[in-house]
């Protein structure tokens, strides 16, 4: 990493003095040991600030579409390989135009400390590079080589046991799981504000004419705001996890969304972020969908 | 005179108080947090040494996330009837093992709150909330209490100020009459002494200079300090949401066509939707604006107009930000700049 | 009044809102009529030009007015009026079917039917089967449970009646009944 | 604040007998809002809808609810009246208590609280409707017709004889699609040739349309009344304008060995060709590929006009002093014309033999199909209309006709039927008896369609008069042996296995989509089935519209279709079109989505979910004219108000008229 991270600040320095880009996001120091925080540099005498470590969780992706960082000018961006299907995902969308950033993709053998239980699963340790085919996002520059194999595809049934594990539980007590859940949520939106998918610039909650959903901490407007955040980014979220690592109140949110993305690969052969072609599975049907729970 | 509790008896405490029909909040375990809850068994209460700040601080006890202020119904000819609720009702409260920081937010809050208007809401709540609170005999990796003008001994806000002896025992300093009342009411739980033994508290050396703080706030409304720190806020409400003092609310009606509720909510100014105009139009309208808010409203304005800065350095706001905006840092930062 | 005290003597009967699509099942709906076929009657349908204009907000907030069941309708595939609206609706609901099923909520409460602008009296039997079914399972007494803390008093079922109701904890001061009870416990 | 008017039909005793319909007027008296409430016998009689006039006048209102039948029924007769008294009809809605109450419910008490529960909704749905006008959309009153076939000539015809202006393009030098390689048709054995080539030349004659032969729609832009379309125009190599058409410069062209696309490549053409003498308009073309001075020249890397190879065909053009043979005229030139509504009878093709193979993929020379057959029968055909097999030129003696060779076969991805092949095989025996009178024709089928008019009696004609062989099955194989064709298969009525030596079989391949057809759809933004047909805007209510607003269909290319069919279809088009040119402007329902610009986030999945294609980006500039953003906008002459787009947008940045989110949720909200 220590290769990787001297390499990583000699291209962010030389992209910001060549004027390549006029702004580089990257992680820098965090507040303690053990953290890092997203770093935002305008200058090439910052680059020596970048770090590149375990500790580098955050999407990055959420700052393609901030006007903060956009509206410096053209953007550089490190992601990691499961970053990039964010990016990707902002490339369907039409949310990023891929000549405005320059990505950065970092080899990573896994985040956290322990390791993250998705980063258990990976199968993007080096993201792709500019040899990459039309169906994968190409980064500009790869930098590093993970040390870690990419884990085999497994069956989906190891992928979503965690979902299978509330699935398995009767009606009511997976009611009563959520509704404590929901119950907790404080409205405080750090799941949208991190989640690189959530760029609207009005989000649902915030119409009130009408105000479909409450925007009142108590359960029953919880229980509308997650469902309906769950629903708006079925077949698009792509499991970064960073709401979930953002919630002050611990509520299990990366369930919901991989309980969606699990539902639309059954039902409709997706899987989001993977193919910065492809027609996202909710804006598209087939005439066989399924049809057998209509009367 | 000085007067002992042992932790056993804090937790006698407790017991006795939930069955007195008090409301009893303590720090307790919620899956893999710790957080401030209403226990409903002595059990529950953690012991001091497990916790330094739960998640959040005690504020929605006075101050719910969302609280219902008048109740209507359209009655005959569709004549709103008003109904205003009452909180007499309410049963007195009592935060116990809260720390020194958390505390004093109750004296910053009680200024925000009985100003031009005093809220009733807000101080039925306060009058009927005891705080038995326990200096910190560690600091946290993000505490900077010392920087903003308080100590992990603070006696602000505490109706009793326990202080941690040898031998699990608590040196209880009563600091209001409602400290007072507590302990001659669960008497036979607190021991007199002669002397106040020797207590463990925190040391903990000040990051910055404090009151450098508003000199330059002053004269540097627009500064490119601003973006440079905060374009990478994501403008979430984490960090105002675990905060002692903050105390912004929204107000929303909802029912439907034969009555209603109208609530008070909380609200964040990280939020962009909190500055804007029925227009459309937007004061606020980047995210480093709405920091520089944050930053200006507990270090300037509210001790302009109140004469106490609106943040005990309890650092949870820096713990909580997905993205580890680090308030004391920028702090530290600001305090080493020439005004 | 009358139809006040009417509904607190009677006993507890469905709410059932239908969203259907303006071109297929509304006139199947109509046929049924012309056709004199009955059905149950504890269902408010409301008109949509489509299925595809169908929100999921709108099933949401549904349950939240305190229905018991909704059930949603519209053209068999390949019919719809719009050619395609149809087939978009199918995928959302497949998805939002099975979400509700994750949080917790009986399928049988929320229920979907193709019926065409010729099935009046497939429509009859679509109502009267979702009607059982929810007969059935009775009151949603989850969600209305959830309301009641959430101190979302249904104002309108409740009209005259003084004050809210359940036991909710989300949001002090909707409970002002429940509130003073605790009090005289206390004291 | 809102002035609703309610009105509580009786409809004699259809509603009264089991909604207490004064009940249900004295509830809705007492709604917030409701400034009026009355019930009455018949709402929609003369003194009903007086009552409604009267009220709205005496009580100001500002919204009328009518609490009787379906919207379906009486919907236009109330808001008539609503606006006749002043106040928009999109601010009258009915409560349907009669279909949707009073005839399915039997208990009064129940069907009554159902009724005001219904009242109340509609009530609160009211008090958030806005007034709505008319949508005008200019209208361009000029067609374009794609494709010169029968059924896109008709159309063309029509419309000009309407009076209003066609541009007719048609991809090949000459129009007269399929029906001219014809020789004759079915029921009734008279000459395509004959009954075409007039409509032909009064096509080419006519003042009001414009003919583009050779030439293909490359984009269109607009919707409806407002289409604009840009033309490829094939380069020629032949200025129109001064050739005469003498065929001076085909008879001196030295390339004589190019199979003929018109002849189906039993004949040839040179490279200077006109596809047939009869065409029209009567204009050779120059085929690059096959012209010695272009290859040359092509080879050398000059333009054809500095070559000196050949020139044969220049030389003899007689015209003076310039010739019309131009080799100057060699790139594709494109047009612009503005119309209001599109015809597209872009037509059919043939399943290719090479698709069959169990029949040897086409590789057999005596194996043909029936458009070859036509050629081979047709008078101004190769064979000058006698019947002999391409490999020797013999007459065949015995001649199997392989009728659905394609069509209803799910393996060859076509499990439709042709709808054509029955007869035009009937016609192809027939054909052959009269020319080969010793011959024998077997025909292969599975069943025989022949639902038209005087269609059964030609079919039997073939068999009873013609003495045609019609054996009910399949053919499973085809080889050849010796100078014969082995058609081997089974007779499924006798049971027989066959063998028959043919000396030329006939195939009756699968009608399929023109190739391209699918390129053309996109281009017109209109749907197409999967076998790339056109898809028809409803089956059976709308079959000549598409949903494309504007765009139309005649002839096969929306599915195989015979002469009369196509014809027909081609002149429903037609006044359809005339319809919609009948006035200046046209007017649309208003209840169409609108974007809010303020808080689109330019995902685009409205633009895509619209089955219209009805919403297209926007650029919002700033006084500069620097592009601030892009959001999504709703074309207001294209939008039909199925509000998929309004639903499927994230941040409800979408609404559609008349069901607003605002309308929906108070709806939902007073249950």
């Amino acid at each position: 990493m220590a290769e990787a991270v001297e390499e990583l600040r000699a291209l962010a320095r030389d992209l910001l003095a060549k004027g390549t880009v006029q702004v580089f996001v990257g992680y820098g120091k965090g507040a303690s040991p053990g953290r890092t925080a997203p770093l935002i540099i305008t200058s090439a005498d910052r680059a020596a600030e970048l770090v590149w470590d375990k500790h580098c969780l955050n999407n990055l992706a959420v700052y393609l579409t901030r006007s903060e960082v956009t509206k410096r000018g053209k953007v550089g961006i490190v992601v990691k390989g499961c970053d990039a299907r964010a990016v990707t995902g902002l490339l369907q969308e039409g949310q990023v135009a891929r000549e405005n950033v320059v990505i950065v993709g970092m080899s990573c053998d896994g985040m956290g400390e322990p390791l993250l239980e998705a980063c258990g699963r990976c199968d993007v340790h080096t993201p792709a590079g500019k040899d990459a085919d039309a169906h994968h996002l190409a980064c500009d520059y790869v930098i590093g080589k993970a040390a870690v194999p990419d884990a085999q595809k497994e069956d989906e049934g190891a992928e979503y046991a965690d979902v299978a594990r509330i699935e398995a539980l009767p009606l009511a007590e997976r009611w009563a799981f959520w509704q404590e859940q929901f119950g907790r949520c404080v409205r405080c939106y750090a799941c949208r504000q991190v989640c690189p998918l959530c760029y609207c610039k009005r989000c649902a909650v915030e119409k009130n004419e009408p105000q479909w959903l409450a925007t009142s901490a108590h359960t029953a407007g919880n229980f509308a705001w997650h469902v309906i955040r769950a629903m708006h980014l079925a077949g698009r979220c792509v499991g970064c996890g960073a709401c979930e690592r953002a919630c002050p109140q611990h509520i299990p949110l990366s369930l919901l969304n991989k309980k969606m993305a699990k539902a639309v690969l059954q039902h409709f052969k997706y899987r989001a972020g993977n193919d910065p072609t492809a027609a996202p599975a909710v804006k598209t049907f087939e005439l066989s969908d399924e049809n057998d729970y209509f009367r | 005179m000085a007067t002992i509790i042992t932790a056993e008896n804090l937790k006698q405490l407790a017991r006795e108080m939930l069955k007195a029909g008090y409301r009893v909040i303590a720090p307790a375990k919620q899956a893999d947090l710790v957080v401030f809850k209403a226990i409903k068994d002595a059990q529950e209460m953690l012991p001091e040494s497990e916790y330094i700040l739960p998640q959040a601080s005690f504020k929605e006890f006075v101050f719910p996330r969302c609280e219902c202020i008048l109740r209507y119904r359209f009655g005959e000819g569709g004549k709103p009837v008003f109904e205003s609720p009452n909180l007499d009702g309410e049963p007195p409260q009592a935060v116990i093992g809260c720390r020194p920081c958390d505390a004093a937010s109750l004296p910053i809050l009680d200024k925000i709150f009985g100003w031009d208007y005093v809220d009733p809401f807000y101080f039925k709540r306060r009058e009927k909330t005891a705080v038995i609170s326990v200096a910190c005999s560690r600091a946290g990796e993000g505490c900077f209490c010392t920087s903003a003008g308080y100590a992990p001994d603070s006696t602000a806000g505490s109706d009793i100020l326990l202080k941690k002896c040898a031998g699990g025992k608590y040196a209880a300093e009563v600091l209001s009459d409602k400290g007072r009342q507590l302990a001659e009411k669960f008497g036979s739980l607190f021991e007199k002494v002669e002397a106040t033994p020797p207590v463990e508290v925190a040391g903990l050396n000040p990051a910055f200079d404090v009151e450098k703080i508003k000199p330059w706030l002053d004269k540097h409304f627009d500064d490119p300090l601003w973006l440079e720190i905060a374009a990478r806020c994501m403008g979430c409400g984490t960090c105002a949401y675990g905060c002692p003092t903050c105390h912004c609310f929204d107000m929303v009606d909802e029912g439907d066509l034969a009555g209603g509720c109208r609530l008070k909510n909380w609200d964040t100014c990280s939020s962009a939707l909190f500055t804007k105009h029925g227009s459309g139009h937007n004061p606020r309208s980047s995210q480093e604006q709405r920091y520089r808010q944050r930053v200006l409203h507990k270090f300037k304005y509210y001790l302009e107009k109140f004469g106490l800065r609106a943040c005990v350095g309890c650092g949870r706001c820096t713990a909580r930000c997905p993205v580890n905006l680090d308030l004391r840092g920028v702090l530290q930062t600001i305090a080493g700049k020439q005004a | 009044m009358e139809k006040k005290a009417e509904t607190e003597k009677a006993v507890w009967q469905p709410k059932i809102i239908a969203f259907v699509c303006n071109w297929c099942t509304y006139a199947g709906a109509d046929l049924a009529g012309t056709s004199r076929l009955k059905y149950d009657a504890h269902i408010r349908v409301l008109r949509l030009p489509c299925t595809g204009r169908i929100d999921p907000l709108f099933i949401l907030k549904a349950f939240e007015r305190g229905a018991d069941g909704v059930l949603v309708s519209g053209c068999h595939p390949g019919d719809c009026h719009y050619n395609t609206g149809n087939y978009h609706a199918r995928r959302r609901w497949t998805l939002f079917r099975e979400l509700l099923e994750f949080v917790g909520i009986d399928l049988q409460r929320l229920q979907f039917a193709w019926v065409s602008a010729a099935e009046g009296a497939k429509w009859a039997e679509v109502v009267n089967a979702m009607v059982a079914h929810v007969r059935e399972l009775g009151p949603f007494e989850g969600y209305h449970t959830m309301l009641a803390r959430s101190g979302q008093t249904l104002w309108l079922a409740k009209a005259g009646a003084n004050g809210g109701n359940g036991s909710g904890h989300d949001v002090p001061g909707t409970q002002p009944v429940e509130r003073s009870k605790e009090k005289q416990e206390t004291e | 604040m809102a002035r609703i008017g309610v009105f509580v039909c009786h409809c004699g005793e259809n509603i009264g007998r089991t909604v207490d319909c004064a009940a249900v007027a004295a509830a809705a008296a007492k709604f917030a809002g409701v400034a009026h409430a009355a019930d009455y016998r018949y709402m929609c009689s003369d003194p009903g809808q007086n009552m409604i006039r009267q009220a709205i006048k005496e009580k100001r209102l500002t919204g009328v609810v009518v609490a009787a039948c379906s919207p379906r029924m009486h919907e236009p007769t109330f808001r008539r009246a609503t606006a006749e008294s002043g106040v928009n009809p999109f601010l009258c809605e009915m409560a349907n208590i009669r279909e949707h109450c009073s005839w399915v419910h039997e208990d009064r008490g129940e069907a009554t609280r159902k009724a005001i529960d219904l009242v109340r909704v509609i009530v609160e749905k009211v008090k958030r409707n806005q007034p709505l006008l008319p949508i005008r959309v200019p209208v361009t009153r000029r067609a374009l017709v794609i494709g010169g076939g029968i059924a896109g000539m008709q159309a063309a015809l029509d419309i000009a004889n309407g009076g209003h202006e066609v541009i007719l393009v048609e991809k090949e030098p000459s129009i007269g699609g399929h029906m001219a390689q014809l020789s004759e048709t079915f029921p009734t054995l008279d000459c395509s040739q004959c009954i075409l080539t007039p409509r032909m030349v009064e096509v080419a004659q006519h003042p009001r349309i414009k003919l583009y032969a050779y030439s293909e729609v490359d984009s269109v832009k607009g919707f409806i009344g407002n289409f604009e379309v840009s033309i490829r125009r094939k380069a020629t190599s032949v200025n129109d304008a001064l050739c005469t058409g003498c065929g001076a410069c085909q008879a001196a062209c030295p390339m004589g060995k190019i199979p003929s696309e018109f002849n189906r490549g039993l004949g040839t053409r040179k490279a200077i060709y006109s596809p047939f003498p009869q065409a029209v308009p009567n204009k050779p073309v120059l085929d690059q590929a096959n012209c010695m001075r272009y290859r040359a020249a092509a080879k050398k890397g000059v333009p054809a006009a500095q070559s000196t190879v050949c020139g044969k065909c220049q030389q003899a053009c007689p015209i003076q002093p310039q010739k019309a043979v131009d080799f100057s005229l060699c790139q594709d030139t494109f047009v612009t014309e503005k119309v209001g509504a599109i015809v597209v009878a872009s037509g059919f093709d043939l399943m290719p033999m090479s698709q069959f193979g169990e029949y040897g993929y086409g590789k057999y020379a005596d194996m043909i199909d029936g458009l070859q057959f036509e050629r081979l029968a047709s008078a101004s055909g190769p064979t000058q209309g006698a019947i002999k097999r391409p490999s020797d030129g013999k007459e065949p003696k015995e001649v199997v006709f392989i009728q659905c060779a394609g069509s209803r076969d799910n393996a060859k991805g076509c499990p439709y039927c042709s709808k054509i092949c029955c007869m035009y095989t009937a016609k192809h025996t027939m054909l052959y008896k009269h020319k080969v009178h010793d011959g024998k024709a077997y025909v292969f089928y599975m069943d025989v369609r022949a639902a038209g008019k005087n269609y059964d009696e030609f079919w039997r004609r073939a068999v009873e008069e013609d003495g045609a062989v019609y054996l009910r099955g399949r053919v499973s194989r085809i080889y050849k042996r010796g100078g014969k064709l082995v058609v081997k298969g089974v007779d499924t009525l006798s049971g027989e296995l066959m063998e028959i030596q043919a000396d030329m079989v006939v195939l009756a391949t699968a009608a399929v989509a023109q190739p391209g057809a699918e390129q053309l759809a996109q281009r017109l933004n209109t749907a197409y089935d999967m076998y790339k047909f056109f898809s028809e805007a409803h089956p059976k209510l709308r079959p000549v519209e598409t949903n494309t607003a504007g765009v139309f269909l005649a002839g096969a290319c929306q599915a195989p279709k015979d002469i009369p069919d196509a014809v027909a279809q081609a002149s429903a088009a037609a006044s359809k079109v005339q319809g919609l040119f009948s006035s200046q402007e046209l007017e649309r329902d208003p209840t169409i989505a609108h974007v809010n610009e303020a808080t689109c986030a330019a995902c685009w999945y409205c633009v895509d979910v619209c089955p219209y294609g009805a919403i297209q980006k926007k650029e919002i500039k700033d006084k500069q004219g620097r592009l601030i953003k892009l959001v999504a906008e709703v074309n207001e002459g294209v939008c039909q108000g199925c509000g998929l787009c309004a639903a499927t947008c994230r941040s409800k940045s979408v609404e559609l008229d008349g069901f607003k989110d605002e309308q929906v949720y108070a709806e939902i909200v007073a249950l």
